[in-house]
This record gives C-alpha cells, sequence and structure tokens, in this order.
C-alpha cells in the first residue's frame, strides 16, 4: 500500500442523465481517517456522487458517469455495490435496511454468518452450512464494540428504539474487517439528541482508528464539530472545499443556497389585507415527510411558498390539508373550519392541489388525457355531465369533456397528438400541465402546487411557472407552491415559509436574501431581524 | 417484421395462439365432416348462454377488484331466484323475469356484503374471492338440503325433503329467450332473443360506464390513489362495482338455464368462474382492464373452442381431448394474466 | 460473495461427490427395480412328462418359498403364489421311499422381464432341469 | 398492566382463532357423532400417519415469505406419476415405495423449479398464481396420464390401462405397496396398529425442518419472508432462494403423496392430488398457521383437529338432522371456509400492521394538545 496515496480521490467526476447534467467536474480527495463533512441541497448532486462511487446499477443504465475513481491509488470502477462493499467502502442509509424479526446479531452478520461444515455441504453447496451462532454472536458484540454503544446482540429490531437500529446498521458495516470508508447519509436525522451526540462520538473514535468517513447531513453544527473537510456541491458542482477550522456555518449556507447570479430578483412587494387561510397546528403522518407541528396564514391572492430540504415535511403540509395523508390540526378557510383526512371535503371548500407525485397522485396514465383533465371537475363540481330522465342518470358529456381538453392543450402549449393520447406517452413537463389544467378546471379559490417543475425540462419549467402566475394574477386564485428549489420560491412567491424537522422555522418576504432561507433550512441559527 | 412484432406484442402470444388454434378448426371443419352449420350455430348457442357472465366480470376489474373468482356468489343469488320462482309456480316466459327479479335482492344483499370484505382486503381480492366462492357454494350445499321448498319438481321424491341436484326448467322459462325471434336454417339455429338480450345487457353496462358513477369506477381501477384525491370514495365505488358483479353473475346463470334447460344446484356452481375468468381474458382483458368488446371477443373464442375441439378433434384423432384442451387453455390463460408484469405498477 | 468463494480442489472433490450420489441413487433405485420386482409362481402337483420322462404327481407335498407360508399341496393342485425379488429359495418336504420325510432346499433366479412361472414339484424332486419354466396365461 | 393482561388475551384469540374455533365445532359435535373414543384415537393415527408429511411440506415457502404453496399439487402428482410406474412395473413392496419416490424426485424438481420460477414472476401474487398453476399442471398431467401413457409412454400393465389401449384408468390398485411402511414396524397399542416406521420417517422430516431452519439457506430464507428488499440488498440471490424453497416444498411433496397413497391402498388418478392440496392446507390453517408464519406444531395439531372434525361430521349430521348428506357438505363447507377465513384475517392484519404506524403518530400528537 503507498501510503503517499489518498485513501479515496475522486477526479473530474460528470454525470448526466439523458442530457440532464447533475455532476460537473467533480473532484476531490479523502486521506485515511478523515471525516468529510459533504453538503448541499436536494439535487445538488449528493446522493448522485456516492451512487456512483458505489456502482449503483442505475448509473451505468443510464449512460454510466465520466471521470476516475481512485482507492488507495488504484483506480476503481464498480459494477454493483457489492463490489464496493468487498473493497471496504460501507454505507448505511437514510432508510433502515434491517430484518424487523431478526436479532441485532442477526442483522449485523446479515448475508456474512458464521458458518460450520456438515455432511451435506459436500452435497447441495456450502449454503446448506449451519450456522455458527456462539461465533456469530462473538463477531457482532465485537462490531458493536466498536461502534462504542450499548446493544444486547439478541435484540429482535423490532423491539429497538430508532436510535439502536441506526447503530445497528453501522455495526453491520463496521464488521467487514477490511472497512475502510464509510459513508453515514443522514444518520442523525432520526436520532435523539443524547443519540445523536453519541454516534458521534463513535465517529470520532472510528476516524482515530484509521477509517475514513464521509458524513453527509444537513445539521451544519454536527458538521462543523465532528468532520475535518467540507465539501459543499451546488447544482452538480463542487461549491468550496475547505477544512471546517477555517469556515463557519453562515458561510456554509451562504454557500449551499447562494447564486452569484440573482436570477429573478424580484422589485414589487405586493401588500395583503385579508386573511384567506389559516392552518393552525397542523400534523400530518405522511411517510417520510412527517409534518410535526405547522401554523402559518395565507392571504387572499397571495402566492405563499413552502420550502426546505427534503424530508423535513414540507410536502407533508399539502397532501395533509388536502387530505390525502392522515392528520389533524384546524384549516380555517375564509372563515369557516375545513375537516381535514377527506379529499372530497376539501376539494369542496374550494381548493385544489397538483401533487409532485405525477404519476401516482397526479395522473389517470392509462387513460386519456381528456379523462385526466376533465374528471376532478367532473366528480366534485358534476361539470361535464348531461343529465338523462330528469337528473336520475348523470350521463358523461364526452363532446365537452373534449373541447375543455382541447382548450387547455392549446392554451397550456401541451406537446400531444390529441385529447385521446393516454397520459402516460407523454414527457414530464406535458404531464405536469395536465395536471395544472386539471387543478385550473376546477376554478379553485385556493390552489396547492407541489414541486411543479420537477423533473421537466426548462422550457416547460417556464410555462409551468408563468401559467402559475398569469392565473394568480388574473384569476385572482391565491396559490400556496411547495418547491424544494428556493431560486424558484423566491421569483414567484410573495412570501416564502421554510419548514425544517415537521415545523415552519420562519416566514420570510421573498425578497429577503438567499442565505437568510439557507440558515432556516439547515435549522441553525436564528433569522436576525426576521420581518414578517 | 417490426409490423409483425407489434401485433404479436399487442395481442400476446397465447391469445394469438388460441385465435389461428380457432381459426385452423374451422378451416379443418369440412375436411373432419363436421357440419359448419351446426358448429357456428352450437357456438353461437354457448357464446348467448356465458355471454353475461363472462360480463359480469367487467365492473370489478374496471374498480379495480381485479378477476371475479367469487362468481359463484352471484350464481348463488340466481339460483335463489331461479328456485324460488319455481316454488312459487309462476310459469311460461315470463317467470324468467320474475326469476330476475326475485335473484336481484340477493344479490344486492350478497354483492353488499362481499364488496365490503374485499374492501378490508384489498391486495388480496383474487385468493379470497376464490375461496369466497367455494365456501359460498358449499354453504349453499347445505341450505338446498334445509331450506323449506316444497315444489315438487324440485324436491327430492322419495324424502321430500331437500332439492334435486339438477331441475328441469322445463314449463318455466326453458328457452324463453332463445326461441325469440329464433332462426332456422338447416342445421343451422340462431337464438336470436338470448343474444339480443345479451346485446342489451352489455348496452346496460356499457352505458352505466358512461355514467358519473361508472366514470368515478374506471378511475378507481386505474389510479385508486389519484380517484381519491379526486374526491372519489374509493371503498363506496368498489362495492357498486362488486354488487354489479353479483347481480350480473345472478342473471347470467338463469339465461344459462334457460337455454341449457336445467339448474344445477350443489357443486354445480363451483368451478363456473374460471371459464368466465379465462373467456375474458382470452379476450384481451387484463388483471386490471377489461372492456365490452373483450367479453365478446372473448367468450366467442372461448366458446368456439369449446364446441369445435371435440367435434373436430374427435374426428381427425380420434382422440377426445377437448376437456384437457379446455383446462389448459382456461388455466394457462388465467397464469399468464397473473404473471404478466404490470407496466407501470409500483 | 467472497466468503462463498469456492477453490478447484474443493470444487472438484465435490462434483465428485454428487455424481457418487447420483450415481448411488440410481445404483439403488436398480436395486430396488430388481428386488422389488414381483412375479407369480404356480406351484404345480401334476404328473408331466417331459423330454420322454414322467414325473409322477406326488400324494402330498409341503413347499415353502423363502420365509412365506407353508403350502400344502395335494394331487392335482396348483397353488399361486406371488413373490417379489428375483432371488428365491424354495424348499420342498415331502415323504421320501423310505417313508422318512425328505426335504430338498434349493435357491433360484428369476427374470426381471417374465412376470409368472411354473413350478413343477415333480420335476424338482426328481431333479430335473425343466423345473421351472415361465409361463405364458393363455387368456 | 391489567390493559396489558387484556390485550395479551386479545391476541392470543385473534391468532388462534381457528383453532378455537375448530375445538369448539368438536366439541358440539362429538358427542352427537357417538363414536367410541378408541375409534376416534384410531382415526387420528391412521390420519396423521396418512397426511402429517404432507402438511410438514407446506412448510418451507411459508418461511420464505411465499405464503401457502398451493403449488403443492405438482409434487402430488410427482408422486402418482412414480406410483404409476411402480405398479405397471409390479414392483411391491417397501422396494416399490421407495422407487417411487426416487422416481418422482426429478419431476419434482423441474415441477418446483418451473413453479418457483412462474412465482418470482408474479411476486405478491404468489398463492393465487400457485392455485391457478395447480389446475393448469392438472390439465397438463392429463394430457400425459390420461393420453400419453400407453400411447406415447410405454405401459405394460392391462390392470391399470383403460380398454381403449391408452391412459390410465380411474383408479389404480395399489395393492402392492399397500400399507407396506405402515406395517414394518408395527406396534400395538389395544387394538390400535400404531406404525412405528411411518412416525419414523415423518420425525426425520421433522427434524431436517428444524435442521434446515439452522443453516445458510434456512437463514437466507427467513431472510427473504421478513423483506426481500433487505435480503436483496445484502446479496441473497433472492429469486434462486424462492424457487430453492419451491423445489423443496415439492419433492417433500411427492414423498408425502406415495406415503399418502400408500396407506391407503388405492390411488384415485385424476382427484387425488386436486383432493391433497386443498385438505393439507386446511390442515395447516386449522392448526393455527398462518399465510406467513408456521411450526411443526401448527401441523400436527391442524391435522389431528381437521380430520377429526372430518371423521365426525357425517355421522354428527346424520344423528343431527337425520341426513349424512348434510355433515359430508358440511365438511366440505368448513374446509373452504377455514382457508378463507384464514386468508382474510392476515390480509385485515397486514393492512393493520400498516396503519399502526400512523396511529402511534396520532397518539402523540393528541396527547400533545
Amino acid at each position: 500500500m503507498k501510503d503517499k496515496s489518498p485513501l479515496l480521490e475522486m477526479r473530474n467526476i460528470s454525470k448526466d442523465f439523458f442530457g440532464n447534467s447533475v455532476l460537473k467536474d467533480v473532484s476531490f480527495k479523502l486521506e485515511k481517517g478523515e471525516i468529510l463533512g459533504l453538503v448541499g441541497e436536494n439535487g445538488a448532486g449528493k446522493t448522485t456522487l456516492m451512487k456512483i462511487l458505489f456502482g449503483m446499477t442505475v448509473i451505468r443504465d443510464t449512460g454510466g458517469y465520466s471521470g476516475e475513481i481512485f482507492l488507495e491509488g488504484k483506480p476503481v470502477s464498480y459494477k454493483t455495490p457489492f463490489e464496493a462493499l468487498d473493497d471496504g467502502i460501507g454505507m448505511v442509509h437514510q432508510e433502515f435496511s434491517l430484518l424487523p424479526g431478526f436479532t441485532a446479531a442477526e442483522n449485523i452478520l446479515l448475508n456474512r454468518e458464521s458458518t460450520k461444515n456438515n455432511f451435506m455441504t459436500e452435497l447441495f453447496g456450502d449454503r446448506m452450512k449451519n450456522l455458527d451462532r456462539k461465533d456469530m454472536r462473538k463477531r457482532a458484540l465485537k462490531a458493536i464494540g466498536k461502534v462504542g454503544v450499548q446493544l444486547h446482540e439478541d435484540m429482535l429490531i423490532s423491539d429497538m428504539p430508532v436510535g439502536h437500529k441506526q447503530f445497528t446498521e453501522i455495526a453491520r458495516e463496521l464488521e467487514k474487517d477490511n472497512i475502510k470508508l464509510l459513508v453515514l447519509d443522514e444518520p442523525t436525522a432520526v436520532l435523539a439528541e443524547s443519540e445523536a451526540e453519541i454516534l458521534l462520538k463513535s465517529m470520532k473514535k472510528l476516524s482515530s482508528e484509521g477509517i475514513s468517513i464521509i458524513f453527509i447531513s444537513h445539521r451544519l453544527r454536527e458538521i462543523i464539530n465532528i468532520t475535518d473537510k467540507i465539501l459543499i456541491l451546488r447544482d452538480g458542482r463542487i461549491i468550496q472545499e475547505k477544512p471546517t477550522s477555517s469556515t463557519n456555518i453562515s458561510e456554509i449556507a451562504e454557500a449551499m443556497v447562494g447564486r452569484e447570479l440573482e436570477v429573478s430578483k424580484r422589485e414589487d412587494v405586493r401588500v395583503f389585507d385579508r386573511t384567506f387561510l389559516s392552518v393552525s397546528r397542523l400534523w400530518v403522518n405522511m411517510p417520510g415527510e412527517t409534518v410535526r407541528d405547522v401554523s402559518f396564514d395565507v392571504n387572499e391572492g397571495e402566492i405563499f411558498g413552502i420550502g426546505g430540504l427534503a424530508g423535513q415535511g414540507k410536502l407533508g403540509i399539502p397532501n395533509g390539508i388536502m387530505g390525502l395523508f392522515p392528520g389533524g390540526g384546524e384549516i380555517i378557510l375564509d372563515g369557516k373550519k375545513i375537516g381535514l383526512n377527506s379529499p372530497r371535503i376539501a376539494l369542496d371548500s374550494g381548493m385544489a392541489f397538483v401533487s409532485e407525485d405525477r404519476r401516482d397522485v397526479g395522473l389517470l396514465l392509462d387513460e386519456p388525457l381528456d379523462w385526466n383533465i376533465s374528471f376532478t371537475a367532473m366528480q366534485v363540481q358534476n361539470k361535464f355531465l348531461k343529465p338523462i330522465f330528469g337528473n336520475l342518470i348523470k350521463w358523461r358529456d364526452e363532446k365537452a369533456i373534449q373541447n375543455a381538453a382541447k382548450g387547455f392543450i392549446d392554451a397550456l402549449e401541451i406537446k400531444c397528438t390529441g385529447y385521446s393520447q393516454k397520459a402516460q406517452e407523454l414527457s414530464g413537463g406535458n404531464q405536469q400541465k395536465i395536471c395544472l389544467a386539471k387543478a385550473f378546471i376546477v376554478e379553485p379559490r385556493v390552489l396547492f402546487v407541489s414541486e411543479p417543475t420537477r423533473g421537466i425540462d426548462v422550457g416547460a419549467k417556464k410555462i409551468v411557472l408563468d401559467t402559475l402566475i398569469k392565473n394568480n394574477r388574473e384569476k385572482g386564485t391565491t396559490i400556496i407552491m411547495i418547491s424544494s428549489e428556493l431560486e424558484e420560491l423566491r421569483s414567484v412567491c410573495d412570501r416564502i415559509a421554510i419548514v425544517d424537522e415537521g415545523k415552519i422555522a420562519g416566514i420570510l418576504p421573498a425578497t429577503r436574501p438567499a442565505a437568510d432561507f439557507g440558515l432556516l433550512m439547515l435549522g441553525t441559527a436564528p433569522v436576525s431581524g426576521g420581518a414578517e | 417484421m417490426k409490423y409483425l412484432d407489434r401485433i404479436v406484442e399487442k395481442t400476446g402470444w397465447p391469445r394469438l395462439i388460441i385465435g389461428l388454434f380457432l381459426f385452423s378448426l374451422f378451416i379443418a371443419a369440412p375436411f373432419a365432416q363436421v357440419k359448419i352449420g351446426t358448429s357456428l350455430s352450437d357456438t353461437l348457442i354457448r357464446f348467448g348462454m356465458n355471454g353475461i357472465m363472462v360480463l359480469a366480470l367487467v365492473p370489478m376489474i374496471h374498480s379495480g377488484c381485479g378477476l371475479n373468482f367469487g362468481l359463484p356468489l352471484g350464481i348463488i343469488a340466481g339460483l335463489l331466484g331461479a328456485t324460488i320462482t319455481i316454488e312459487l309456480g309462476a310459469t311460461g316466459a315470463a317467470s324468467l323475469f320474475i326469476a330476475i327479479l326475485a335473484a336481484t335482492p340477493f344479490a344486492l344483499v350478497f354483492g353488499w356484503g362481499y364488496g365490503n370484505l374485499l374492501n378490508r382486503v384489498k391486495g388480496n381480492e383474487m385468493m379470497i374471492a376464490t375461496y369466497v366462492g367455494f365456501s359460498s357454494v358449499a354453504f349453499m350445499c347445505m341450505m338446498w338440503l334445509l331450506l323449506p321448498y316444497s315444489s315438487p319438481t324440485m324436491v327430492w321424491g322419495y324424502e321430500g325433503v331437500g332439492l334435486r341436484t339438477t331441475i328441469s326448467v322445463e314449463g318455466f322459462y326453458l328457452h324463453a329467450l332463445s326461441n325469440f325471434l329464433a332462426v332456422r336454417i338447416g342445421t343451422f339455429f340462431l337464438p336470436t332473443g338470448m343474444l339480443l338480450f345479451m346485446g342489451f345487457v352489455c348496452f346496460l353496462v356499457w352505458a352505466f360506464l358512461h355514467t358519473k358513477t361508472g366514470t368515478a369506477m374506471t378511475a378507481v381501477g386505474s389510479n385508486p390513489v389519484f380517484a381519491r384525491a379526486s374526491g372519489v370514495n374509493i371503498d363506496r365505488m368498489r362495492t357498486i362495482s362488486v354488487i354489479l358483479s353479483t347481480w350480473l353473475g345472478a342473471v347470467g346463470i338463469i339465461v344459462y338455464q334457460q337455454s341449457f334447460g336445467f339448474i344445477q344446484l350443489y357443486m354445480g356452481p363451483f368451478y363456473m368462474a374460471f371459464p368466465a375468468v379465462a373467456a375474458i381474458l382470452i379476450g384481451g382483458a387484463s388483471v386490471n382492464k377489461a372492456s365490452i368488446m373483450n367479453v365478446l371477443i372473448g367468450a366467442f373464442l372461448f366458446q368456439g373452442i369449446l364446441t369445435m375441439t371435440p367435434s373436430v378433434m374427435n374426428s381427425i384423432i380420434q382422440m377426445d381431448m377437448s376437456e384437457v384442451i379446455r383446462i389448459i387453455v382456461s388455466n394457462g390463460m388465467i397464469l399468464y394474466a397473473l404473471t404478466r408484469v404490470k407496466k407501470g405498477a409500483h | 460473495m467472497s466468503n462463498f468463494a469456492i477453490t478447484g480442489n474443493v470444487r472438484i472433490r465435490r462434483i465428485l461427490i454428487r455424481a457418487a450420489f447420483i450415481l448411488f441413487m440410481l445404483i439403488l433405485a436398480v436395486f430396488l427395480f430388481f428386488g422389488g420386482k414381483a412375479h407369480t409362481l404356480l406351484l404345480d402337483n401334476k404328473t408331466i412328462e417331459k423330454e420322454g420322462k414322467i414325473y409322477r404327481e406326488l400324494n402330498v407335498v409341503e413347499v415353502r418359498i423363502g420365509s412365506g407360508k407353508e403350502e400344502e399341496l395335494l394331487k392335482k393342485d396348483r397353488v399361486k403364489i406371488d413373490v417379489s425379488g428375483q432371488r428365491q429359495v424354495i424348499t420342498v418336504t415331502f415323504p421320501g421311499d423310505d417313508g422318512n420325510e425328505k426335504i430338498i432346499k434349493k435357491t433360484f433366479h428369476l427374470k426381471a422381464g417374465v412376470p409368472m412361472y411354473l413350478i413343477s414339484i415333480p420335476a424338482f424332486i426328481a431333479g430335473a432341469d425343466g423345473w421351472i419354466e415361465p409361463f405364458e396365461p393363455s387368456n | 398492566m391489567l390493559k396489558n393482561d387484556k390485550d395479551n388475551v386479545i391476541k392470543f384469540l385473534e391468532t388462534n382463532l381457528v383453532p378455537i374455533l375448530f375445538v369448539i365445532i368438536i366439541a358440539f359435535a362429538l358427542p352427537l357423532s357417538g363414536f367410541s373414543v378408541r375409534y376416534l384415537f384410531n382415526e387420528i393415527i391412521v390420519r396423521l400417519v396418512r397426511n402429517l408429511f404432507l402438511v410438514l411440506a407446506l412448510l418451507l415457502p411459508i418461511m420464505a415469505g411465499m405464503g401457502l404453496n398451493f403449488g403443492m399439487v405438482l409434487g402430488a402428482m410427482a408422486g402418482e406419476i412414480g406410483l404409476i410406474f411402480i405398479t405397471d412395473w409390479n414392483i411391491t413392496g417397501l422396494h416399490g415405495m421407495f422407487l417411487a419416490m426416487i422416481l418422482s424426485i426429478p419431476l419434482s424438481i423441474l415441477l418446483g423449479w418451473m413453479c418457483g420460477k412462474i412465482l418470482n414472476r408474479a411476486k405478491g401474487r404468489e398463492m393465487v398464481t400457485s392455485y391457478i398453476l395447480g389446475f393448469f399442471m392438472n390439465g397438463v398431467y392429463q394430457l400425459v396420464v390420461l393420453y400419453g401413457m400407453g400411447s406415447v409412454i410405454p405401459i405394460a400393465s392391462d390392470s391399470i390401462v383403460l380398454s381403449r389401449g391408452y391412459g390410465i384408468r380411474n383408479a389404480v390398485n395399489l395393492t402392492g405397496i399397500r400399507q407396506s411402511l405402515d406395517k414394518l414396524l408395527p406396534l400395538k397399542i389395544g387394538t390400535t396398529l400404531i406404525p412405528v416406521a411411518t412416525f419414523a420417517l415423518i420425525a426425520v422430516l421433522c427434524v431436517f425442518i428444524i435442521w434446515f431452519r439452522r443453516t445458510k439457506l434456512g437463514q437466507d430464507m427467513r431472510a427473504i419472508g421478513q423483506d426481500m428488499a433487505v435480503a436483496e440488498a445484502s446479496g441473497i440471490d433472492v429469486a434462486r432462494t424462492r424457487i430453492i424453497s419451491i423445489i423443496i416444498s415439492t419433492v417433500l411433496a411427492g414423498f408425502g403423496m406415495v406415503i399418502y397413497l400408500q396407506n391407503i391402498g388405492t390411488m384415485n388418478t385424476y382427484n387425488s392430488h386436486e383432493q391433497v392440496g386443498m385438505f393439507s392446507i386446511a390442515a395447516l390453517l386449522v392448526g393455527g398457521a398462518s399465510v406467513n408464519r408456521a411450526k411443526i406444531g401448527n401441523a400436527i395439531l391442524g391435522v389431528v383437529l381437521f380430520h377429526l372434525m372430518f371423521v365426525i361430521s357425517p355421522m354428527a349430521g346424520k344423528n343431527l338432522i337425520g341426513q349424512a348428506q348434510l355433515g359430508e357438505y358440511f365438511r366440505v363447507f368448513v374446509s373452504y371456509g377455514v382457508i378463507s377465513i384464514s386468508l382474510v384475517l392476515y390480509a385485515i392484519r397486514k393492512q393493520r400492521d400498516k396503519a399502526r404506524a400512523g396511529i402511534a403518530l396520532a397518539d402523540a400528537q393528541e396527547v400533545r394538545d
């Protein structure tokens, strides 16, 4: 082993998904025993970078990457994650990958169990070996010892508190005796403060034993406390690479979210006088986007933005209000209390929702466009129906549906072969326009738009945003827009609320500098002089 | 070649093979001294007999409940309607409609309960439907023995209690539909009335699918999350579809009986769901998508094979393999549908 | 996975062991086939003529095949016995010329392809060659 | 802790609902049937000998999360084909029985492999798929046995071939091997004959199952049964392991079928396997097993309870209403009903577990309010 070469070096890594560039020329080095903090907004390229390192199949399926990776000076390029694991690179994902009915020891040694030979192995192969429970226990205890926590090796995962599950995952990686590099993706997100402390301590211990760590987190305080070096990614580029000792939280925050060019800085600050929608103490059980305690007011005619990092709960807010996920709290629209947990009630009260999940929630992929556009209006408002026999039978009015669809296809420049094309055959941008049409056709008083530009090309993006603004200005629709893209929010919205850990971290006018929002997102520093 | 590939992909190999097989049977028929006229009218008669039971699968597929292996439940409702009609002493062609009318309340109640059950077991509908069908048939076996029927045409002669296994509908509604406007040319017989009635019921279902409720039902099957987000009560739609399906099953068996001539009780309805399911799949339906066209094509193809194979095969190779072919074709088709990887599903 | 890498030596050993196992199963099957093959033996106590010689029937004779039941055959008796396996032992007990009981015990082999054999007891006692012959039921 | 106790009782009732129901039915019907204890004991022994091996063959796929293996009828068919051959060749006794088992092995492996392949294409719908597969293969079986045997596949024996010259008769007499295993080591207790050898073979299977759970392969199956995605991510070849579990189950079902039929002594060529599939699954469920959890104890208890019901219900029906027919229908109804109830309970439980996380969150929120 050459001591001179760093443990890991990634050189000029670039990656694009079908022409959409997500990583551009990323290079960095990681020394033995070093802890690297990897920070960046969602979509900055952190995940893609790690996927490339691990040789996830999705990378190869989408055309591979360019650039080189060196592990201890040797060039490597993994075809599957298992090859990376064989080389001593381990990763702990944000979602637990544990078997609830197995003990900690069984999980730690999953598919690496200690075995003993018996006569059947000669006949039916190695998988007929007996498990060596004693040795497994020993090895598990050793791995748990490395993490430096109290963890009972015979405890079932299903009986464990969430922190212990996290430790089990880490112990599983450490059990591999050749482990050199550990990637931890948001490991503290699910931990209580005391548990996070323990984890950070054990990370220090590991690094002192010569194991390098890549630590992905949005908790900047933790990053500052523990890392040796911080790498900030934004839009697929390295924005800043500095030793931790020479930077600070606000610098990082600015680097993460700031743009050199303020794309379209809003000049006009609109003033509103009437509270239209009032949300208080909302909680929503949306897996991965849990909302814990959210209160905010939206004015009539306003475009209200909700931002925040992924998994913090911003998506849970519209989904909860619209009744798609169970929740509780109080919603008052135009002075009237609106019941939760029923999409019908929400729709009847004049609210509409363009979901972030186009394929599952937003569209009938197997059905034609005119159905997609008209369905909600037909079911909720009895539009596009012809009564037969008095009002006994409500017959679908195909003509009206088709005409309405044609109107929207023209107005929103939807590229398709006609209203009878199936929704799944359209591109992402055009699908999004169908979703908007579906919402506009019910003429909502309040429109929730969730991640309206996710996964669509630049041209479609502009049309979508312009359409929203136009609708707001001309029809006076109150719009609540939820987006991961801060710049997008700042260019469209009047005020922006930032959600962190299921709560509103703060609400600021869109004209405030980007760094202020960045700090709110990271949940670290309170904004000084926050004026509302 | 590319064009051919597309056709194959669109129709699917099994369907293509079955279609070609039937086609070759019709080609081979004259050489095997099988009269085309008789074969064709047999096919049409069986098509009309079974068509509505195939149609009964459509609502549940539309609402995403999958293939209704629980069809025997609807058939039982029909059997109750039929036996009650005879018990009441209604005779003649009108008794057919009385039977349908009498079956309706049972179909509604059974369908409602069955629908509610299926709503509680989303994702496992098909397996549970199969066994609900089986258990209800077995349960009714006991009931046919116990229920206080007394009409001498139906009750076992020597004991005076319990219904016979097969009951003739002669004098009641035998051929009530089939003979209506029937056309006879030599050996060819066209059961016009039955086909018209089947067309009428198909029209009703088609019309229903064009109403607000029908549209909502289709959306529930296509994407339940979407439908829910659009304010549709998914469970209610599913229940309605199950009720409709059960009712159509009841009507289907009564129409079947008027042509077949007998009411088959006890284990009679046991395996009746499978041919219907196979037929609709052969017609081009999938586990979550079906149209009236699928019903018509499928019922014709499947019944065509059932009528043609024994006669043609018998005279060509002197082996009656029709039963085996029926089993392999129908279950092979269901198997094929179940193992098709659904695109865009998660 | 790496911990299951099989080295060349082990691989060859396993192939051999598996081949041996399959061979063993085949041999076992063959053994079971021949060992379990059922034959019908007809024990016949009638006067017959073979190659010009006449073998007279006995008044009474006891015959036992293997460890089966002892069959007592009177004059002109024919008894049907089902046996399995190719190797069989026949034990015949009969009154000798001197009045004493005589026992003759003999091992014989049956062919797998022949379902039925006719055993002529008089010929057997006389030690004639053709005492056992394949038998074709005439119906 | 009072609430906890109550919860436990409810949980116990819930997981054991089916066996409890059965005990109640039997307790009700037993005196009505008027059978003597000795007779019933005798019957139970016979039923255990006949069915237990078959029921145990279902355990492995359940462990691997593939649900109730309705595809076990494939193994039963393989066993039957083995028996047809040994009957034709006139191989008798234990020799014949074991030869039939050996003959069934390659066939079972082939069918099991095919079944596993198909089930891997229908993940999440394994049960209904394997069920239909059973029907489908029944057609193929008929094609082979009813048309192929005697015409393409040489069958010499007139006693098992239909008079038309090809095809196997509806009933095949297995006198040659009848109870050859059961009578190998007979043990008489009172008037009851206990077939020690058969029980020994069943015990060997039980030991094998217990031992198998402790092997690497068994551990992998358990892992897959809990979470396929996690198992896959840890490098376990999920598809292959699932196929292996089905193959083992099919081979065991083949053996079980041979044991079952050597006890009965005649083979119902075209119906035996279908019945065996349903009765085995029903018996296992009656023993308190569910779609995702089954133990050896469930199998034993299930066979006892299910067949006890089976034996007594016609008689009870006759004595109660004067119609034996009613009792016969009753037991058919119960067989299907049990499977229905178990499937429904399992589906409901699964959905409730899913909802539980949400309830916990709601609780946490409401308390704070």
